[in-house]
């Protein structure tokens, strides 16, 4: 193997409370595109942001093409021609997408002053490289976490350096974009450019990759050859157990209607389209697992806001739930009917970042914690812990602070928060999204046991496969209309993914 | 200090709480040395007297203050919702006694000489003064509830951001109380006034320093009230979540729009209570200049108490000491520098608070391992603290003093932020 | 040395350090007023040697609210050095700021009040003497003053507007009606504004005042600033030759402004006197010598607790209608600006 | 009006800027219909003047709370500040003549009478003067700079929060300003003075009327300056950035912590700038209480003119019509409500602010389908309403009035609601 263009010796990092790496130590070939691979919490992102100059004091050394290398910040970083695309968005929402792309390196013209005008034209340049039609002059805020997160892409991409650092890219993507983005990977490593490629899907992860390295608990455990190697060992290295194949089978018959649809429509004013959301219909009955297909932006978050009465916008058509019928004009009647919805941005939505990891949990059901009408912290200590136990997330004690979990914990806490108000149906949209594999498969056993018990859920996924392997039923949408309904039996990703489209 | 630590974190008290108590112990300790004549000392129930009256004074608001930053707001009017119910008080009792029920009120009697004379307040029976009182407080406190109201729907509805929603109140109350007053004094009283008197005896009773303790014993109570809401109720720890992301809050089915009704009206109400006290302090109704500015000393209060304002983080607890703390120290300040405190109450304040926050956060500082005087920022910032000394010392000692202040404190720091650079690099 | 004692925290030193009792004056509000007051102050501390018998002088400058005043007050109470009080009350008929004086006295704390006083119909008992100026009576002479300008310039009707810092403070209440008063029945009041003692609003309620009534012929200052602030305003307006402009105190742009002939005439209390005879009359309470008592309040009755610093009323060098036999001179003393220049500068004073 | 806006639009002016450019429109119309004496059209010129002379007085330093505002912060201590830097402009002149340095400056002549006396500023030769006057304004704008990078090492390496850092200051400089002030006077002219007469011919001259287009001309010039700065540089461009999203800007390798010292700085200097016209304006140097409390009007001039307190919206233009639609306001309701106007103007300013910030947001209140009287909320804020309108109606027209105003209001917003509610359902 040629001499190492990055070399990693014993690196090391703790946080208060936690130790995320210890004693890290591998090497990254030139030219390579390099798969990391590991639980939530394996340190994966903390790597990658010490490699990228975004965390500056580390135990250990640092190795660029040679010559040891101590970043004082990003701009180091960039110097030495490293470039990352963080796991979570990172725009400025009041900005345009190419002053957003330029941030920091901003094009000057002949007197010194901006030329937004150059940048504008060299932003839509890096975008159809990427294939996707957004327009450089509109606001980055308005924009869907898909396209927010191509924004990232293409601002990483327009620094076209030697080392590309993807953690997780394709978590906000749908099929189409990530092929997109397979594309355009290729061009780069045509370029001869390496990348750090951090995906918890082990597909792409084979797809792509020459080599993975596997961490757990902030230990480097393995760089293997991709090709002698397979998911399931991977996997085995990654959670350092047999995790058995899934099979949700066993599961009792669907019972009665739980929920009933007719023709939910939700304007969308000031949008060519004109709605979001158009006459969808379906029903879903107890102990089902409804899977919600579809590109990004075809609608199934609003479809979900809709059910759980989030929705911003007006909403026509009838709801029947248990038969009665049920129009939600904000979540609090929504959880009072028993729906509960996980939701998909979990750092804007989802997390209440001063509070701690049991009070995070027991937000949603503190009227079960109370004694006397006052709460009760035993109860909820006890509430909690419950949770914490059962989907076993990462986390130093039940006070420790949510901010200081991975991700991946962070949304089997929230995950929790909903289990713990018993509800009648759960909303998932995509609940996976960044969720390691040993995690994922504790969801899908525990979404199963649910439905067992008598639940109904609807899941969005941006994994068709994961759709495929969880719902009975599976409805498809595009561009905000219902255009197909498959049993699980007779669904394939190529029939899903044709009336996505159509 | 770390063991005390541990065993007060059990009575859930923070360390920047533990902070502030012996900041607040260090201080009377100064006072006592400093002070000529002890008074901390030989006339301490006078001194406890007084600080409880102004710590009653200002705690009660700042724990308004409190609840609208822990939800993620802020209220830049309690300052003039002080005069503006206070206004309200002072004007009900006006109405009653000399408006269309006044005849009712206060009958016309024959005195003793045999001529009818109108029964004024002081001559009134006990039950019409309290009567009174109780109908003109409540007026006062529902006025409290209405401005709120008003703060929470500009906030919600019209989606005013609170800074904008409670500076409009700020200045628009004030003037609203102005006009009140003339109002009723040149209707009911004919001639227009910008001053109202409270001669009615409850105020007086109240003002009376031997019934300071009922003002401390309201103080206490709210708090105590308070602190259960916040801390043993779901309506509490619903504000904490509010403050601290409110799109997740909305998401996990809260109310927030009726969250934040509660915490303005709070806010306001608590208020209106304090001015209960402003009128017996006072003795006058004054909506010209009543408590003007004052809602900076409460938020300082909180802030030093350890409120966040970006909501979410904030105690009772905290607030209590932060606004006793403050009180502590403008009283020793007019204790040490005898004559002549008032040009440097303000400064003192300012540094102080400036201390407070920084120490309840030394930790996070220290862990963050950032420098103190980075780069050409750390550079200035040096001169400037040096420049600010040396104005001190110029005008406590005298122009070569202060040349040696500055030079001092300059070398000092400088030496600091260089080893500081040292250690960073190695 | 000298500087040394001026500067704030010097006495504040040497009052601490051989602990003297001390002689208190409480004033209103952060004021030019109160400069010339405090060196008459320093200068009755030296006079009558107030270090030999263990005494100190000095001053307390409140925010200017009520609320100040009274935590002044309560605080200096809470205090154990304290021999006497002198107060210039924010406001007469306050109980509270009345209360805390009675307080001082059952402590055996003299106090009298000085400039400002209490509501003597109701609160006389509260301070045993009261030294100054009565304002309704200086309203009134310089209302009189203004109604001899405005006949000289054969003004027989018209308004006029008085300018306040707040227009229903005491001192500036009964200073308005006394004008209202002086000035006669002949001229109409068009408004009393006040601008929270904020000098840009004071200027902008002058130009207001002016386009609002075209018919004013004469404006007041009511405050020391709002002198300049008048003056200055009128003259850029350029409506001057028929606009009579009075005010009260003699701060430095005051005089300035009277010198360019932009205002007619000045009433001026004697600031630099109150400070010194409140010092003399303290001092004396405390060493309780009954005979300075009894020379400053020789006459016994109604006003047996009265004594009256001197009123000035300074006119422009030349050209004013105005004589000094129009006024009764043991109750003003009529004065050119020069002649009161002179007097300022044998002080050392800049204002007055 | 939409092809203008759209027309407009190209000029980058934004909706609420047009709806402002209306507002003034609007105002001027009105007050010239209302104004008996029709003073905007017979004295045109004097009243353009006083305005432009307000809102350069007011907007030099708006412009430095925008900027402060834009990057996400907030300057709570530019009022003070200009009370600071004024005192250090006056005190640089006193020291320039009466300390060490005077008698080389100001030398004792002889007059024609023969008798020797020291020049005064008045007499001093032009040279001298100007020297005096640039060395004294330098000063100020020095202090300027170095308040700005005390907040700014404050708040980036201290961490604390803008408001309480800038909220010491607030309290701090002016009790800073009294304590140089004192100082100064006791020991260049020995005797204390809580206040500077500001004679320098200079600012005489500046004073005058007929130079007050040079104020207008330094407000347009600093305008432009920012709007450049902010429009077409890079620095601009990251604070915009700064301000949207800290972290964002951080991960970009942006030197936040410059950004801040910057923006902190210009608003320090722009408040040091305008203590310049205010010492002018007023002619003296009054610590206590000159630009007391006017941070808020400037903050509520960039807010009225579109500033997002979150940071990272806020433009030139708005700010610029902001202090002027301010000034107007406040000018026209003096010249409508002739007498007693002062007591009316805060309750006015208060509702017209509110006014403008809702209508720059109309659209997306339209377009989100909220309900603007949503549940028990909106009943208690439709009844708020009605209660100030009837407050309002009583002092203006009386009790009748009141009544029926109140009932009017209540069934109008009632039934508007209840529409609204209906909306909802269908
Ligand atoms: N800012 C922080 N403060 C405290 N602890 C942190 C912080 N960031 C990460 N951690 C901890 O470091 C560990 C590694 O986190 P990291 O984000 O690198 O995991 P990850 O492998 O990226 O997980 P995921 O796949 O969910 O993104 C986790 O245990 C996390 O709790
Ligand atoms: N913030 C936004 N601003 C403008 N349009 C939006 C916004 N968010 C979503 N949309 C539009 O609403 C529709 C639904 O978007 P949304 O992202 O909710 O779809 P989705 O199916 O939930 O995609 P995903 O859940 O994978 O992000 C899309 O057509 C999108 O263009
Ligand atoms: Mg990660
Ligand atoms: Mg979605």
């Amino acid at each position: 193997m040629a001499d190492p263009i990055v070399s990693l010796r014993k690196i090391g990092k703790s946080f208060p409370g936690v130790r995320a790496l210890s004693d890290v130590s591998f090497d990254i070939a030139n030219g390579e595109l390099h798969a990391i691979c590991g639980e939530n919490g394996a340190g994966k992102s903390t790597l990658m942001k010490i490699l990228s100059g975004v965390i500056c004091d580390y135990d250990g050394e640092l190795h660029v093409s040679g010559q040891k290398v101590q970043f004082q910040g990003t701009r180091d970083a960039e110097a030495a021609s490293i470039s990352i695309i963080h796991q979570e968005l990172n725009l400025v929402e009041q900005l345009s997408v190419a002053a957003n792309i330029f941030l920091g390196r901003e094009l000057r013209n002949s007197i010194g002053l901006r030329s937004d005008a150059a940048m504008e034209s060299a932003a839509k340049k890096i975008l159809v490289e990427l294939e996707t039609d957004i327009d450089p002059r509109a606001l980055a805020g308005s924009l869907r976490v898909g396209d927010q997160q191509l924004v990232e892409i293409a601002k990483a991409l327009s620094l076209n350096s030697q080392i590309l650092i993807m953690d997780e890219p394709t978590s906000a993507l749908t099929e189409s974009e990530v092929a997109r983005l397979y594309r355009v990977i290729a061009k780069l490593r045509q370029r001869g450019a390496t990348i750090l490629y951090i995906s918890h899907k082990m597909d792409e992860v084979f797809q792509l990759s020459n080599r993975i390295t596997v961490l757990r608990d902030g230990c480097f455990i393995l760089t293997e050859n991709t090709s002698d190697t397979n998911a399931n060992e991977i996997t085995k290295w990654m959670v350092g157990r047999e995790i058995e194949s899934l099979d949700l089978g066993g599961r009792s018959a669907p019972g009665d209607v739980l929920l009933e649809v007719k023709n939910l429509s939700m304007a969308w004013p000031g949008h060519a389209r004109g709605y979001r959301l158009k006459d969808v219909s379906f029903h879903l009955r107890r102990g089902e697992v409804l899977g919600i297909a579809g590109l990004m932006g075809a609608g199934r978050t609003e479809l979900m806001e809709c059910l759980f009465g989030a929705a911003e916008h007006t909403v026509q058509g009838t709801l029947l739930l248990d038969g009665k019928p049920y129009s939600p004009n904000h979540p609090k009647e929504a959880c009072n009917a028993g729906i509960g919805l996980v939701t998909e941005d979990r750092k804007r939505l989802g997390i209440f970042p001063a509070m701690n990891v049991k009070q995070n949990i027991s937000i949603c059901s503190l009227d079960s914690t109370l004694l006397a009408g006052l709460l009760s912290s035993k109860l909820e200590q006890e509430a909690s812990s419950s949770m914490v136990g059962n989907l076993q997330v990462k986390t130093a004690s039940l006070e420790s602070a949510i901010t200081s979990l991975s991700g991946g914990n962070q949304q089997k806490c929230i995950v929790g928060r909903w289990l713990l108000t018993q509800p009648k149906i759960l909303l998932l949209d995509d609940p996976t999204r960044g969720v390691d594999v040993g995690a994922k498969s504790e969801l899908y056993r525990l979404i199963n046991k649910l439905c067992q018990d008598g639940l109904g859920v609807i899941v969005t996924s941006s994994e068709l496969p994961e759709l495929l392997t969880l719902s009975d039923r599976i409805l498809v949408l595009s561009e905000g209309r219902l255009t197909a309904e498959f049993r699980r039996e007779d669904a394939t990703q190529e029939k899903i993914m044709r009336a996505a489209t159509q | 200090m770390n063991q005390r630590s541990g065993f007060l974190a059990k009575l859930g008290i923070r360390p920047n709480e533990i902070a502030l108590i012996l900041a607040i112990v260090a201080i009377i300790g100064i006072t006592l040395g400093a002070d000529a004549n002890r008074s901390y000392w030989f006339q301490w129930e006078t001194n406890s007297i007084e600080i409880g009256r102004q710590t009653a004074l200002l705690g009660i608001f700042a724990l308004g203050a409190m609840m609208v930053i822990v939800s993620g707001g802020i209220d830049l009017s309690s300052g003039s919702m002080i005069a503006f119910s206070g206004t309200v008080i002072a004007c009900s009792m006006i109405y009653l006694q000399y408006g269309p029920l006044g005849s009712l009120l206060f009958p016309v009697v024959v005195d003793s000489a045999g001529k009818s004379i109108a029964t004024d307040m002081a001559h009134a029976g006990l039950f019409v003064q309290s009567l009174v009182v109780i109908v003109s407080i409540a007026m006062g406190l529902t006025s409290g509830f209405f401005v709120g109201t008003l703060h929470a729907w500009l906030i919600t509805s019209i989606r005013l951001p609170p800074f904008v929603a409670t500076l409009s109140t700020l200045v628009g109350l004030r003037s609203m109380a102005r006009i009140l007053c003339e109002y009723t004094t040149s209707t009911y009283q004919n001639s227009k006034k910008a001053q109202v008197n409270i001669d009615h005896p409850f105020f007086t009773w109240l003002r009376d320093s031997k019934h300071v303790y009922l003002w401390v014993a309201v103080f206490f109570v709210l708090a105590a009230l308070t602190w259960v809401i916040l801390s043993r109720t779901v309506l509490g720890r619903h504000i904490y979540a509010l403050g601290g992301n409110e799109q997740a809050a909305k998401l996990s089915g809260i109310r927030t729009d009726r969250l934040k009704w509660f915490a303005y009206v709070f806010g306001a109400m608590t208020a209106s209570l304090a001015s209960v006290f402003y009128l017996a302090n006072e003795g006058v109704c004054a909506p010209v200049n009543q408590g003007r500015g004052h809602e900076l000393n409460a938020i300082a209060a909180a802030v030093v108490g350890g409120c966040s304002l970006q909501g979410g983080i904030g105690t009772v607890t905290g607030t209590f000491l932060g606004a006793l703390f403050l009180r502590i120290v403008i009283d020793s300040v007019s204790k040490i520098i005898k004559s002549g405190a008032d040009i440097w109450e303000g400064l003192i304040v300012g540094i102080v608070v400036v201390l407070a926050v920084t120490f309840s956060q030394l930790q996070q500082l220290r862990g963050s391992g950032r420098r103190l005087f980075p780069g050409a920022l750390g550079v200035c910032a040096i001169i400037t603290l040096s420049l600010f000394a040396a104005l001190i010392a110029m005008s406590t000692w005298g122009e070569k003093q202060a040349a040696m202040t500055m030079i001092g404190v300059f070398v000092v720091l400088f030496v600091y932020g260089f080893t500081e650079k040292q250690k960073a690099r190695g | 040395s000298e500087k040394k004692e001026d500067s704030t925290v010097g006495n504040a030193a040497n009052a601490s350090s051989n602990a003297k009792r001390r002689i208190v004056f409480v004033v209103n509000t952060d004021d030019p007023f109160w400069d010339a007051c405090r060196e008459g102050l320093k200068e009755g501390e030296r006079h009558f040697k107030l270090a030999d018998s263990g005494l100190s002088a000095s001053m307390e400058v409140p925010d200017g609210s009520i609320k100040g005043q009274i935590d002044r007050l309560r605080q200096l109470a809470s205090q154990s050095d304290l021999a006497g009080v002198a107060l210039s009350a924010i406001s007469a008929d306050n109980p509270s700021i009345a209360e805390e004086l009675e307080n001082f006295q059952k402590k055996g704390i003299k106090v009298i009040t000085v400039d400002g006083d209490l509501l003597r119909t109701k609160y006389r008992a509260n301070r045993k003497y009261y030294i100054g100026t009565d304002n309704e009576t200086a309203g009134e002479i310089l209302g009189k003053a203004a109604a001899g300008i405005l006949a000289s310039r054969n003004k027989t009707a018209g308004g006029y507007a008085q300018f306040a810092g707040y227009t229903d403070n005491d001192n500036a209440r009964s200073r308005m009606d006394g004008f209202k008063r002086g000035v006669g029945t002949a001229f109409i009041e068009k408004d009393r504004i006040s601008d929270e003692t904020d000098r840009t609003r004071a200027q902008e309620n002058v130009r207001n005042a002016l386009s609002n009534h075209p018919d004013l012929v004469a404006l007041v200052g009511i405050w020391a600033y709002n002198a300049p602030a008048i003056a200055r305003t009128v003259e850029s307006a350029g409506v001057k030759k028929n606009m009579t402009v009075v005010t009260f105190d003699a701060q430095e742009a005051a005089i300035q402004e009277m010198e360019k002939g932009n205002i007619d005439a000045m009433l001026v209390q004697n600031p630099f006197d109150m400070g010194f005879q409140a010092v003399r009359l303290l001092s004396a309470m405390v060493l309780n010598n009954d005979s300075v008592e009894k020379e400053m309040f020789p006459n016994t009755g109604t006003d047996a607790d009265i004594y009256t610093t001197g009123l000035r009323l300074v006119v422009p060098n030349s050209g004013s209608p105005l004589k000094a036999e129009d006024f009764d001179a043991k109750v003003v003393e009529f004065m050119k600006l020069d002649d009161f220049k002179k007097w300022l500068t044998k002080y050392n004073l800049k204002s007055s």
